[in-house]
């Protein structure tokens, strides 16, 4: 589905992310682990058409895209949710899942199909409807992401941390979700801090350190490599 | 606290060479261009007291500058030409003339009052209000000192100012002005109106009290302004109160950005840079109108050539030349770095 | 009664022109949080687009059409030239790029055509007089407060009715994330100084038509207007702006039927105070735009 | 220096249609750490907030020893002696990080020598006297956290407000936070509220803890008592965390 | 030296620029003449201008580099406000100045110096011209007076023509005043209106493209009563912008024809400028520029050298016959009175046409 080869990423002279490849089966869920600053935003980013790659190429669904910008990446059917809330703060929530669905804009009933479907999920969400998002909470600005990134009902999810900031209930939910969506035939590539709860719900892994996949495999097969902590650490 | 020092050491020592340089030259020319800098310095350095440590841009400046420029026209012209300078005048004022120097003062401090009467409550707002506000006070200013004829003679150019200024008395007032804008910036004062600048919520949450420093520097921008309008004043002993408006507003704060504004190194590198960038792009457009005899004239070239490289600057250092860092701490720390290295 | 009727119109006619002028500003002002100090130059760009093609000899309409059609095109050039490349950077930056725009504009204009005034063509219809209750009414004035009526309602529409609205100010407060969404940020953007450049083409042909002629400096005072407009209505609200435009107009036509001649000379004064008191008393405009996301 | 108590007394905070805090009781000791957990939204920033001035209040007080806060502006609430960190970090971006920290003494009526001072003296404290000199905006996050932290503590306030200290920080950094955090209490003499979501790190670095969910308390105790509290798995740990 | 530099400050920007660039053409013709035809004092003529850009400080800066570049007479803007700094400037360098048309009794030697003159007629003779012709020639008893705050050019010339009409006999109904760039003329309109009397002439003092608004505005709303005003009037930008439907029934004041009738040499300066740019002069000012050059020519030639003092001697002592009327000053103690007629001009279907040259008997005091 997605096929990363070779990928380098650049910021003027500092080398973030070297030379790495991974891909994504069909309704698979990779995670990507590493410790602070391994590389992973980058990579993700580089996917999104947010950067761009100073080397290698990137491919989803057979076309190529390494060069595409970010809007023609999300009409090919791949949504992000960046690491940092990026909500519009100024916008309501509302607004805000509305510009999810930017690309279905024709598709009314659509939308308010998944608009429904992710209000059962984040209920919340309903609540705050017309709440300015720049005055949500920090954990439901998170969810905000996470569901106007679905609004745009992609077939591939990058997730970058999303569990960041969330009460252990609610990264449960995350979890519990992210299970459902792979269930239900998307494929993700999930960047965690979490280690132990990124590695039981993903089909593989890659861990990445300075900007190189150090090691990759099944779940049981990166927990049996003993450096995994060293590496997640930045040890 | 000792790259402080080297800073206005420094800044003192480029004030000297620009005032020192132009003499040896011996051209009158350049004599006029220096002083005309080292006046433009006391006007941009005096804004960025405000402007770089409050982070508030104020379109005000100028307006302050008009009023220092009158003030201090009205007190040193001689009696005897009042009747054809201003012949609107109040009578009890048409007897007073005092000397360039009080004047001057005198021009600083209403400056001052006025600044510190008007803007108090200003100094609430942030952002684009207080962009907008800073704008309206502008024009409020130009308005009154166009229409108030008793005062300023209106619209029309007010002559008869002694010429007083000259290239040592402005070096000598460019230099004190560079001096106090360090001691500001390192002030008590200066420190917390640079956090708050830097973040409202978080300042207050320490405990500064954000409108009153502000109205602290803006009187100190005020004073300097006014203090910087007589220098002008005697200096070109005729003006409008065109001079006071917008287009010496972009122009000085034009300078003040693409030095930096954060910095008082900043605002002097910025005022010679455009100073010389403007005089040597008006000598060029001179000589290639010297050339097409009879031709079309070539007009609003500088201004044209300027405001690219306005926005070059902008787009390749947008803090500046200076953004952060006075030029006493970028030489300590260079010279740390390479002890340490070596 | 006469003089009644002649105040309304005078309001009317006035305040559309510059709700108009304010509307155009408040677009790129109040939705992608740009200060466009080149927006007058756009005023300016139709103004000679006039001029130059007077000695074409095409109908009049048609040179107003290419007139606005030039106005467009320099406001999507504003954009390109001013704000594109420094719009991730810092505020002051912007604002700096904008003045700069706007002098090189002037100069460009002083530099290529004239520094000296020029006549624009007129259409008939711009000098005759119409007499309505007694009281005497240039043609122009009507076809102002027509014009104004039916683009304010048209942008209305367009930013209520059509998600461009949210996603300009998508794109003006994360660019990059707008993207990541399918937003054409750039492309809406543009569309946004297009729009802009479109209100200031048709502002232009009116309040050119006013003055008969056009000069580099012609951009000034709808820019100072739409300002005030803008700032008195409501910084973050298109109705805020038509609103203000209309109030300005209202606060000038009464100081002008009211104030002595004495007084009146400071009128500018007295309107830029209440522009300060009314910031004061309501930081955010008459009419609040939409709530803001600002939390600690 | 004799025990004070910061206390909240039946506090609700109301925005448009939500009430964000309902009859919130708490109070802080000098010398305690307090843990301020709950679901996202419950409150918690809202609670800082209030007490710091930020936003108003609809019914409750909130006392300093005996100084009434409710009701003084931010400004005057930091001056009797109350500092806080935000949920995201707020530094003086192109200050070095040695102004930053003068800053918040000089707010407190410090003077530039004083200030300068005990600004060196809280960086060393920190591990920050080679970062002195840097902006703080070129810091990495753990070292901006840092910062924010003794950018508080240069204030001498008797309260701490904490706003989620530990998110995006490693395990390592965070074991490094809760060593710092731990020795604040006796140290200084302060008294430390904190919110986070790193349950281990609240367990145990926190004496006690206050457990809001949709702007109620809904539990109060040492780490043993709530961690098992029913109300609380439900609501904010979840089932994992239980058999965890 | 080879050469005699004269420096002009005239300003190409700006509202000063209609005024000021035809004079600067003028000029250029008359430098070129005179060098075609062996130069001054054997010495060939070199004319620098550089912009003063429509402001005084610059016009004040402009003077001083062109002292500095060795300019020995100094050719001031056509205007009060806008000139005197560069005449100010030359009286300091001990040389003389002229302003092409600067028109308000201020500029003088009282206000400016003992070497500083003006070519143009004072506002005295302009606003009395006005006055006399439109109470004693034409029969107008009332007037309506608009000034514009502007500069001392616009308000003189106003002041001027109240004390002769007055003087004459007439009744001014209502005086009003008006703000240059306000392009808002229904205030005043509303006054005019609130009179519920129509005046028999219209008196409007402004500048620039003001005067245009301003005529409009009166017209659209049925005041079609004459209208009569100064030198500011004798651009044809200005009468383009009137048009056909508004440029009738307006009468102004200036400095010449550039016509058949209004002097015999006319026709050879229009035969000379026609070379030199390819169309016929379309405003007197023009001939303010060619008037000045050749009398500075004339009175280097009488003092024998371009000594500041000499020069001004020669000045005051000579009697010239230009373009724009026969020219001759007071003395230093009189302020350099110039005492000169003044030339009438209609405006027909936006056309320009000569009425005639007029003379005040008596004029009002400066
Ligand atoms: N905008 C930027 N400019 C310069 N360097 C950057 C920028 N963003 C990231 N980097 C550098 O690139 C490297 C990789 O950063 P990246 O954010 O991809 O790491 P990460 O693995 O996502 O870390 P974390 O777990 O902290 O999110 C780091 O060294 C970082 O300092
Ligand atoms: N200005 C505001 N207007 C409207 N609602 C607000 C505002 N500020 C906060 N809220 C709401 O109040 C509730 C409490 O928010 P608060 O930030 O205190 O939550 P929190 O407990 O800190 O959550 P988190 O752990 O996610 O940071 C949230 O539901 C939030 O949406
Ligand atoms: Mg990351
Ligand atoms: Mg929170």
């Amino acid at each position: 589905m997605l096929d990363v080869s070779d990928l380098s990423v650049s910021y003027g002279t500092i080398r973030a992310v070297r030379g790495i490849s991974f891909t994504l089966g069909k309704g698979e869920l990779v995670s990507l682990l590493g410790a602070n600053g391994a590389g992973k935003s980058s990579t993700l980013k580089c996917i999104a058409g947010a950067l761009k790659a100073s080397g290698g190429s990137i491919t989803l669904g057979g076309k190529d895209i390494t060069s595409a910008s970010p809007e023609q990446v999300v009409r090919a059917g791949l949504a992000t949710v960046p690491e940092t809330r990026d909500v519009f703060p100024d916008l309501t929530v509302a607004e805000n899942l509305m510009l999810g669905a930017y690309i279905h804009r024709r598709d009314q009933a659509g939308n308010r199909q998944n608009l429904e479907r992710l209000h059962t999920l984040f209920p919340r969400l309903a609540e705050r409807s017309h709440q300015p998002a720049g005055t949500l909470s920090g954990g439901e600005q998170q969810m905000l992401v996470i569901a106007r990134a679905l609004m745009s009902r992609p077939t591939v999810l990058l997730l970058d941390e999303p569990s960041l900031g969330l009460a252990p209930a609610i990264v449960e939910r995350i979890f519990e979700m992210i299970e459902t969506l792979k269930k239900s035939g998307l494929t993700i590539l999930l960047v965690e801090q979490n280690v132990n709860q990124a590695l039981a719900v993903a089909d593989r892994a890659y861990v990445m350190r300075l900007g190189t996949v150090v090691t990759s495999g099944t779940p049981d097969e990166i927990r049996a490599t003993s450096d995994l902590s060293a590496h997640y650490l930045g040890g | 606290m000792k790259h402080a020092y080297l800073t206005a050491l420094i800044l003192i020592a480029v004030i000297l060479i620009i005032g020192v340089g132009s003499q040896l030259l011996g051209i009158r020319l350049y004599d006029r261009i220096a002083t005309n800098l080292l006046i433009s310095l006391v006007l941009v350095v005096g804004l960025q007291t405000f402007m770089g440590n409050s982070g508030l841009l104020s379109f005000a400046h100028i307006g302050f500058m008009g009023l220092g420029a009158y003030t201090s026209a009205v007190l040193t012209i001689p009696a005897q030409m009042k009747g054809m300078a201003l012949p609107d005048l109040y009578d009890f004022m048409k007897v007073v003339e005092v000397s360039p120097l009080v004047a001057m003062l005198a021009a600083g401090i209403l400056a001052a009052v006025v600044a510190a009467v008007v803007a108090y409550p200003l100094m609430r707002l942030s952002d684009a209000a207080s962009v907008i506000t800073s704008f309206a006070l502008l024009v409020v200013l130009y308005t009154i000192m166009n229409n108030w004829s008793a005062f300023t003679n209106g619209p029309r150019t007010l002559f008869g100012l002694p010429k007083t200024t000259d290239m040592p008395i402005a070096a000598i007032v460019a230099a004190i002005v560079v001096v106090v804008a360090l001691l500001f910036k390192e002030s008590r004062t200066g420190k917390l109106l640079r956090a708050s600048r830097e973040d409202e919520v978080a300042a207050a949450a320490l405990g500064a009290n954000i409108p009153h420093l502000r109205w602290r520097a803006f009187i100190l921008a005020a004073f300097i302004a006014g203090i910087g309008g007589a220098l002008w004043g005697h200096f070109i002993t005729s003006f409008a109160p065109k001079a006071f408006y917008l287009k010496e507003t972009f122009l000085i704060v034009t300078m003040l950005v693409i030095g930096g504004a954060n910095t008082v190194t900043g605002a002097v590198a910025g005022t010679v840079l455009i100073t010389i960038a403007y005089e040597g792009l008006r000598s060029t457009e001179g000589a290639i109108n010297a050339t097409s005899f009879g031709a079309g004239q070539v007009i609003g070239l500088t201004e044209i050539v300027l405001a690219l490289a306005m926005i070059a600057v902008m787009i390749l250092k947008p803090g500046g030349l200076f953004p952060n860092r006075e030029i006493g701490h970028i030489i300590t720390r260079a010279r740390r770095k390479k002890e340490t290295t070596a | 009664m006469a003089f009644a009727i002649q105040f309304v119109i005078d309001v009317l006619s006035l305040g559309g022109a510059y709700a108009l002028m304010a509307l155009g500003l408040v677009i790129i002002y109040g939705i992608l949080r740009l200060v466009n100090f080149a927006y007058g130059e756009l005023i300016m760009v139709a103004g000679y687009t006039m001029f130059l093609t007077s000695g074409s000899g095409l109908p009049w309409i048609i040179m107003a059409v290419l007139a606005v059609v030039m106005a467009i095109v320099f406001g999507i050039i504003t954009d390109y030239a001013a704000f594109r490349p420094v719009r991730a950077k810092s505020v002051t930056a912007v604002l700096i790029t904008s003045f700069a725009f706007s002098n090189l504009l002037q100069n460009a204009a002083l530099l290529f055509i004239s520094p000296r005034p020029r006549n624009v063509p007129l259409p008939e219809i711009f000098s005759e007089t119409v007499s309505i209750g007694g009281a005497i009414t240039p043609v122009r004035n009507l076809i102002t407060i027509a014009a104004s009526i039916v683009l304010l309602a048209a942008v209305a529409f367009l930013m209520r009715k059509t998600t461009l609205g949210i996603a300009m100010r998508a794109a003006a407060t994360n660019f990059t994330m707008a993207r990541m969404l399918g937003v054409p940020a750039n492309l809406i953007i543009s569309s946004a100084f297009a729009l802009s450049g479109f209100l200031a083409g048709v502002v232009g042909i009116l309040w050119i038509g006013r003055i008969g002629t056009v000069v580099p400096g012609v951009g000034m005072e709808p820019l100072l207007i739409a300002f005030i407009a803008t700032v008195i209505g409501g910084m973050r609200s298109l109705p805020g702006a038509v609103v203000g435009g209309f109030l300005l107009a209202l606060i000038d036509t009464t100081l002008n039927y009211s104030l002595s001649q004495d007084l009146l000379k400071f009128r500018d004064a007295f309107t830029f105070s209440l522009v300060i008191v009314i910031l004061l008393w309501r930081p955010e405009g008459l009419i609040k735009g939409p709530a803001s996301g600002q939390r600690t | 220096m004799s025990e004070t108590r910061l206390a909240v007394n039946d506090v609700s905070v109301e925005f448009t249609g939500l009430r964000a805090l309902d009859h919130v009781s708490l109070s802080v000791s000098t010398g305690e750490v307090v843990g301020l957990i709950g679901p996202n939204g419950s409150g918690k920033t809202t609670l800082i907030n209030a007490i710091t001035g930020q936003v108003k209040l609809a019914t409750g007080t909130i006392m300093a020893g005996d100084t009434r806060l409710s009701g003084l502006s931010p400004r005057e609430i930091a001056l009797q002696g109350i500092s806080r960190s935000f949920q995201i970090v707020r530094l003086f971006n192109t200050m070095t990080v040695l102004e930053n920290v003068e800053a918040a003494a000089l707010a407190k009526g410090a003077s530039l020598a004083v200030a300068a001072e005990r600004a060196k003296g809280l960086l060393s404290e920190l591990g920050l006297t080679a970062k002195a000199d840097e902006l703080g905006e070129s810091l990495s996050y753990g070292d901006k956290r840092r910062v924010e932290i003794a950018r508080a503590l240069a204030a001498e306030p008797r309260f701490l407000l904490l706003d989620e200290p530990a998110a995006g920080m490693n395990d390592a950094e965070t074991e490094t936070l809760l060593h710092t955090l731990s020795e604040l209490p006796k140290k200084r003499g302060l008294g430390l509220l904190i919110i986070d979501h790193d349950m281990g790190l609240i367990m145990r670095l926190c004496h006690r803890l206050h457990v809001l969910a949709s702007g109620r308390t809904i539990a109060e105790g040492d780490a043993a008592h709530v961690r098992s509290h029913p109300a609380v798995i439900e609501a904010y740990l979840g089932k994992g965390a239980a058999h965890a | 030296d080879d050469k005699i530099v004269i420096g002009g400050a005239l300003s190409m920007t700006g509202i000063q620029a209609p005024l000021d660039t035809p004079g600067y053409n003028g000029a250029q013709v008359a430098v070129k003449y005179l060098n075609d035809n062996g130069g001054v004092l054997g010495k060939q003529i070199e004319f620098i201008n550089i912009d003063g850009k429509s402001d005084p400080v610059t016009v004040g800066n402009v003077a001083v580099e062109l002292i500095d570049k060795g300019a020995q007479v100094i050719v001031a803007p056509c205007d009060f406000d806008f000139g005197s700094p560069a005449s100010r400037e030359a009286q300091s360098a001990g040389l003389v100045g002229i302003s092409t048309c600067a028109s308000d009794p201020l500029y003088s030697s009282w206000s400016l110096g003992d070497k500083q003159f003006t070519l143009s007629m004072w506002n005295t003779t302009m606003g009395a011209t006005a006055a006399d012709f439109a109470f004693k020639e034409k029969g107008w008893k009332t007037a309506y007076v608009v000034t514009d705050q502007f500069i001392a050019y616009t308000k003189s010339l106003s002041k001027y023509f109240v004390e002769q009409f007055k003087a004459d006999g007439g009744e001014v109904i209502l005086e009003d005043t008006y703000t240059n760039g306000d392009n808002n003329f229904s205030a005043q309109l509303a006054r005019l209106q609130a009179l519920g009397k129509k005046p028999d002439v219209i008196f409007v003092s402004s500048y620039g493209t003001d005067i245009g608004v301003i005529i409009r505005a009166l017209r659209e709303v049925g005041y079609d009563a004459p209208i009569l005003g100064g030198d500011a009037y004798d651009d044809p930008a200005m009468h383009q912008a009137l048009g056909e439907k508004f440029g009738n029934d307006v009468y102004f004041v200036t400095h010449t024809w550039m016509g058949a009738g209004a002097d015999p040499e006319m026709e050879k300066f229009i035969g000379l400028y026609k070379d030199m740019f390819g169309k016929d002069p379309d405003t007197s000012f023009v001939s303010t520029g060619w008037d000045t050059i050749m009398m500075i020519a004339q009175a280097i030639t009488a003092a024998g050298s371009t000594d500041g003092a000499a020069v001004a001697k020669a000045l005051e002592d000579g009697q010239f016959k230009l373009l724009t009327g026969e020219l001759d000053y007071g003395t230093n103690e009189e302020g350099h009175v110039p005492n000169k007629a003044a030339a009438l001009i209609e405006l027909k279907g936006g056309k320009p046409t000569f009425v005639g040259w007029r003379k005040p008997e008596t004029l009002p005091k400066p």
